[in-house]
């Protein structure tokens, strides 16, 4: 096995004396897609938060490409190559669709001191702008401010600004919440070609078991912040806990 | 486009023959008000920060000039440029300790540092000489061997015209720019900027310090204008002035503040002839444009124009 | 990009502001019955602003009389104020809008020393004659005078030179005081401690002093501080709202009760009296510019008396600076035989004229009127009106508390 | 000592007031997370209120500081139904715009009412004169504010940690919508506690009355020496107000007493050394706002 790209020893976080995430580890393998399960509370997004620097474990450890990364600003983490989605859209709703992703790029570029010269004059930024605005399928509403852009085209746009950032780990935070089905059917496509390529490792929570089983090289179970399994797809649909704890709850094909 | 922006220049420039003599002073105190007010909006309007100290660095500016004037006899330029300096450095040291938190302890803080301020220049009466202020500086020469009448209003006013065209501009590029971009993302969601690999923090900062550059040099230019440097210039009543403004004219347009200035110097000018509550007007007018004409005066005729 | 449509849509409105604002500026030539304008630049908002209240009962009320009787070289006189709010721009700008766009003949005014720093360097560029009716700041008629600049009101000089009399009769030695921490406390403590010197060598003016700031809310530490030291004597320059918190803090603490003498440099102003009533102490010495019970001659009988019919309250030193001021300029006008800006500025140097307060000269040397406040001892409570009587009580005559003019440092030009 | 003393009673007496006002605005951040620019108003309508009725309708002391505060709770119930609540949903700065914009208005609004004059309220006759304590004389009317302040504290405490109305509000401090879902009128709590936070605002300039000048300009004076209660204790925290109200009233206190020459920047630079070592102030909770 090759050195895992993200290493998670025996996370914790408690508030006050609730815990949410308790001591919960994972690795994960350089361009592997894994999956993060479990129901509502069970502690994925504080986990999320604590990998990508929102908040501060209170104890345990976070190595990313042999660095530790444990309890770093969230700049810091993402200049590193981790980058990340919200549950809720998080886009710049006063920006146009463009100048969103000109905004990851920006900083990619180390232009963001760049007091004189607008993101639309720097070759290298708008040509990558393009690539990725035409890889989501927003090209054609570069120009529309994002605040009026549909749901399914803000989560998309969403995923742009994840990758504009060229990061090595995505944490993508329930990609396909909220959307129709053809949109899901995009999206999956999207990430599974990007897995596919080789440059992303994915991390991925996500309610939609089909989307999840069609998506994830492995899966971590969280129930009550704690690790309740792991495994394949099809160990984790044979997991007797597993079914009762969680999946029995929903239609699982 | 452009041509309309010219001419609006030609016609600033041209005021002095045309207009009244007094309206000479009237846009002078517009343009320094102005271009306070936008030196504002960049940390409201663009970086989403309200500050209610901004005075300091205005006063800080008109202080440093009058100082300069006063004790080494510079010319306006070198004072200028000093009072710039000093405000900068001010705004570094403030706003360090301001931009950490959040908006609510920002409006506060900056509020609270902004008094800090304005109780030294008003016990620290050996170098700001009290209440009363800093008078009596003259000025003698611009600087750059140009030979200017800076006693003449009229000269005066185009200096100010001159300085404020310019800095308008630098603000301007600067609010266009990949930092601009910068700001503008963080005024909506700082925390999205962050996992962008930014340090939203450092760019609130530099926001907050160009900011006191330039409000320390449009005071720079209110003191030689009125002849004084007082404490007044940092109370943090004058700190209001450039919100109000700003609300006034429309924080999301660029000239908006020049816009809220002139609206806001041209109906203190004519209202106080006809009622001494001119406070009350401008707080209902404060209360009625941000429950419902949020985009302000400039910004909501203009969607009235355009049909947005 | 938005901002160029915005800034080609801003174009001709601000071309039209401009000509609306020539609109506006539009001006006429004065003609011959046309009022004489006198403009007016006092604080009328905020916190202070019973301070121009009161002026402007006074200006009213001497315009009233001079146009009931035939007005000024057979022209009415008419007015115009302005807000200060207390700022030295605020008042420049002011000045400037009376000057060139109300286009008035003469100013009066300014409450704040701050203001009158500011303003009196700029009056040359102004060129019109300005009488200070409030401002006591020395250096208006001292270092920064010139011959634009008149003050028909006691300065701090004037005030602090009369107060040493009667400080030096008390037979009090240690003195201290307790002022507001600006220009106007702590010129007054020193002038006071420079006079007072000259006429008893041997008092003692205590290092400590109490400088609270201006618009405290509570003095108590400072009383505290004071009686502490244990002086003999206590200057008390404390003004307005902050005096009525001030006596109300020192009643509750017992301050008035200790065996020191006590003088407040403008506690008979009649708002704080008025305000105070019997809360003032009896056996305090108060100074005012003007005190309406003090001079015995017809024009303050007929001055208080028209004021109390108006106001049912004794007029104000503030109210009376501005009535004289008005009757200044019907005299120099009047001498003049022209409202000419410059001639009747020149008609007010070495100008005397009756007022309130009694036959009032503005110096050649300096323009300061030759006026002596007026001090008293809180006595029994006068029904009538509602605030303390003055008993003993002494009016200072001007000769005797005006500095000479090489001692105020002004070089008139 | 004795003087010690003196500056120690002092402090305490101004800490007081400034605690029971200070508290008002602390707890209408709390809940409604606005900064109440329009608090200095409030409390100074609470002292013209009482002058109202004291000094000119003649009514003794002790009903006015039953009526007054509850009149300036009514008009805060307008104010808030009428203007702040059209602005919960947007950004925090337009409701501190709009509570500044209130401030003009109640400044002005009390001008043109009562004139730009002084007025006094003459103490209540119980409450007048002297008392030795410990060598000092010190004012009974004093005695009185450190009394009604730790009244005022202990029936806050009781009210917020003892009854189900303190439950409900805090449950609308800590989140609005959970509390909505649990059938909490929110909308009422809100209005109920602008006019709480309002009424706290009034009781100040109540007591304030008989020992402070009523002028126009009383309410801003206050204000600025409120937020820097709440900032140097900590937004949202109510230990914390109290905390912050006893380190001004000392800086006060004392430092009229042994620091004059650097009384006015004192508070100030006691504000910035708490936020260099807390930024969230002494007593706040976390990340602040």
């Amino acid at each position: 096995m090759s050195e895992p790209i993200l290493s998670v020893k025996d996370l914790r976080k408690s508030f006050g004396g609730v815990r949410a995430v308790d001591g919960v580890s994972l690795d994960v393998q350089p361009r592997e897609t894994v999956a993060l399960i479990g129901p509502n509370g069970a502690g994925k997004t504080t986990f999320y938060n604590m990998i990508s620097g929102r908040m501060k474990p209170t104890a345990g450890s976070v190595r990313f490409q042999d660095q530790d990364i444990t309890g770093l600003p969230p700049h810091t983490i993402s200049r590193l190559g981790i980058s990340r989605s919200f549950q809720i859209n998080n886009v710049f709703t006063e920006l146009s669709a463009r100048q969103n992703v000109e905004v990851a790029l920006t900083a990619l570029h180390r232009k963001h001191f760049s007091m004189f010269r607008p993101a639309s004059r720097n070759r290298a930024i708008q040509e990558e702008a393009d690539a990725v605005l035409e890889r989501l399928g927003l090209r054609h509403l570069s120009d529309t401010r994002a605040g009026v852009l549909s749901y399914g085209d803000k989560r998309l746009l969403e995923i742009a600004i994840v990758l504009a950032t060229r990061p090595s780990l995505v944490l993508l935070d329930e990609p396909t919440a909220g959307m129709t089905p053809e949109e899901t059917r995009h999206v999956t496509q999207l990430i599974k070609s990007l897995a596919a390529s080789g440059d992303y490792t994915f991390l991925i929570t996500e309610h939609d078991m089909h989307v999840v089983f069609d998506l994830a090289d492995r899966i971590l179970v969280m129930h009550r912040g704690r690790r309740l399994a792991e495994g394949t797809p099809e160990e984790i649909k044979a997991d007797p806990e597993v079914r009762q704890a969680y999946l029995g709850e929903e239609e699982v094909a | 486009m452009p041509a309309l922006l010219v001419v609006l220049l030609a016609a600033l420039a041209a005021l002095p023959y045309f207009a009244p003599y007094f309206y000479i002073f009237v846009a002078t105190e517009i343009l320094i008000m102005g271009l306070f007010a936008a030196s504002f909006n960049l940390i409201f309007g663009y970086t989403g920060m309200l500050s209610f100290g901004h005075a300091a660095f205005f006063g800080m500016g008109a202080y440093a000039c009058a100082l300069l004037l006063l004790h080494f006899e510079v010319s306006l330029l070198t004072a200028i440029l000093g009072a710039m300096l000093a405000s900068t450095l001010l705004a570094a040291a403030i706003g360090f300790l301001s931009v950490r938190l959040g908006e609510v302890y920002f409006a506060m803080l900056t509020l609270a540092f902004g008094m800090m301020v304005y109780a030294v220049a008003h016990q620290w009466r050996s170098l700001t000489n009290g209440s009363d202020g800093i008078t009596g500086f003259r000025l003698t020469e611009f600087g750059l061997g140009l030979d200017l009448q800076l006693f003449n209003p009229a000269v005066y006013y185009h200096v100010v015209l001159v300085v404020v065209v310019l800095a308008s501009l630098v603000l301007y590029l600067i609010t266009r720019s990949s930092f601009g971009l910068m700001l503008r993302a963080i005024s909506e969601n700082p925390e999205r900027v962050a996992f962008c690999g930014v340090n939203e923090r450092r760019h609130r900062l530099v926001a907050f310090i160009i900011a006191g550059l330039f409000a320390g040099l449009a005071g720079a230019l209110f003191a030689p204008f009125n002849r004084v440097a007082s404490p007044d210039m940092v109370h943090w009543t004058q700190s209001a002035e450039p919100v109000l403004m700003t609300i006034l004219g429309g924080a999301g347009y660029f000239l908006g503040p020049f816009f809220g200035a002139a609206m806001f110097v041209l109906l203190e000018t004519w209202i106080t002839s006809f009622t001494e509550h001119w406070m009350l007007l401008l707080g209902i007018a404060l209360a009625l444009l941000v429950m419902f004409f949020r985009r302000g005066v400039l910004g909501t005729l203009l969607d009235k124009v355009t049909g947005r | 990009m938005r901002t160029a449509r915005v800034a080609s849509r801003l174009a001709p409105l601000a071309v039209a502001g401009i000509a609306l604002a020539a609109a506006f500026g539009s001006t006429t030539q004065a003609q011959e019955g046309d009022p004489i304008k006198l403009g007016a630049i006092y604080i009328t908002s905020g916190a202070a602003s019973v301070y121009g209240q009161y002026a402007q009962q006074g200006l009213r009320l001497a315009i009233e009389e001079i146009n009931e009787s035939g007005g000024v070289l057979g022209r009415p006189l008419t007015y115009e104020i302005e807000d200060s709010q207390g700022k030295a721009d605020t008042a420049i700008q002011a000045a400037r809008k009376l000057v060139f766009q109300n286009e008035v003949d003469a100013l009066v005014g300014l409450d704040s020393s701050g203001v009158a720093t500011a303003l009196v360097p700029i009056m040359p560029e102004l060129q019109r004659p300005l009488i200070i009716t409030h401002a006591a700041t020395p250096a208006a008629t001292g270092e920064l005078c010139n011959r634009y600049t008149f003050r028909v009101s006691a300065n701090v000089n004037q005030n602090m030179k009369a107060a040493a009399h009667i400080a030096a009769d008390t037979g009090a030695k240690r003195w201290t005081t307790i002022g507001p921490d600006y220009a106007f406390g702590h010129e007054s403590w020193e002038f006071f401690g420079k006079y007072l010197k000259e006429l008893d060598p041997d008092v003692e003016l205590m290092s400590k002093t109490a400088f609270p700031r201006f618009g405290n809310e509570d003095f108590t530490p400072y009383i505290n501080n004071v009686m502490a030291l244990k002086p003999d004597g206590v200057l008390i320059s404390v003004w307005g709202g902050d005096l009525v918190n001030f006596v109300r803090q020192a009643n509750n603490l017992g301050f008035f009760e200790q065996d020191m003498e006590i003088l407040m440099t403008v506690g008979a102003a009649t708002e704080v009296l008025a305000a105070l009533g019997d809360d003032m102490p009896e056996g305090v010495w108060l100074g005012t510019r003007y005190w309406f019970d003090a001079h015995d001659n017809p024009i303050n009988e007929k001055f208080v008396k028209a004021y109390m019919e108006r106001h049912d309250a004794p007029p104000s030193y503030n109210a009376e600076g501005a009535y004289a001021a008005v009757y200044a300029y019907k005299a120099a006008m009047e001498k003049a035989e022209s409202t000419d800006p410059e001639e009747v500025a020149k008609a007010l140097s070495g100008l005397s004229f009756e007022a309130p307060n009694g036959t009032i000269t503005f110096r050649e040397g300096d323009h300061q009127a030759t006026v002596g406040p007026t001090w008293g001892k809180t006595a029994a409570m006068d029904e009538a009106t509602g605030v303390r009587s003055l008993d003993p009580m002494r009016s200072f005559d001007g000769k005797e508390v005006t500095p000479s003019v090489e001692e105020t440092g002004c070089k008139m030009k | 000592m004795q003087s010690f003393i003196a500056a120690l009673l002092n402090s305490l007496d101004i800490a007081m007031l400034l605690f029971v006002i200070a508290v008002g605005l602390n707890i209408i951040f709390g809940v409604l997370n606005v900064i109440n620019f329009a608090h200095g108003g409030l409390y100074m309508l609470g002292a013209y209120f009482t002058y109202m009725l004291v000094g000119r309708l003649g009514l003794p002391f002790w009903p006015a500081l039953l009526l007054a505060p509850l009149a300036v709770a009514a008009v805060a119930v307008v104010l808030e139904r009428l203007v702040l609540r059209r602005v919960y949903d947007r950004h925090v700065t337009d409701s501190l715009l709009l509570t500044f914009a209130l401030l003009l208005i109640i400044d002005e609004s009390v001008r043109m009412i009562w004139g730009s004059g002084i007025h006094v309220v003459r103490p209540p006759d119980l409450l007048r004169g002297n008392v030795s304590f410990l060598g000092v004389n010190y004012p009974v009317y004093s005695l009185f504010v450190i009394l009604m302040g730790a009244a005022m504290l202990l029936a806050l405490w009781a009210l917020f940690t003892r009854t189900r109305l303190g439950r409900i509000v805090r449950a609308a401090a800590i989140d609005r919508d959970m509390a909505q879902t649990v059938g909490i009128n929110v909308p009422l709590v809100i209005t109920g506690v602008f006019a709480f936070g309002a009424w706290m605002a009034a009781v100040g300039g109540v007591i304030a009355a008989p020992m402070r000048a009523i002028d126009p300009g009383m309410g801003d004076k206050i204000i600025i020496e409120s937020f820097i209660v709440v900032v140097i204790g900590g937004l949202g925290s109510f230990p914390g107000t109290l905390l912050g109200a006893l380190v001004l009233g000392f800086i006060h206190g004392f430092g009229g007493r042994y620091l004059p020459e650097i009384n006015l920047v004192l508070p100030y630079i006691g504000m910035a050394l708490v936020l260099l070592w807390r930024p969230q102030g002494l007593m706040g909770r976390g990340a602040a706002a």
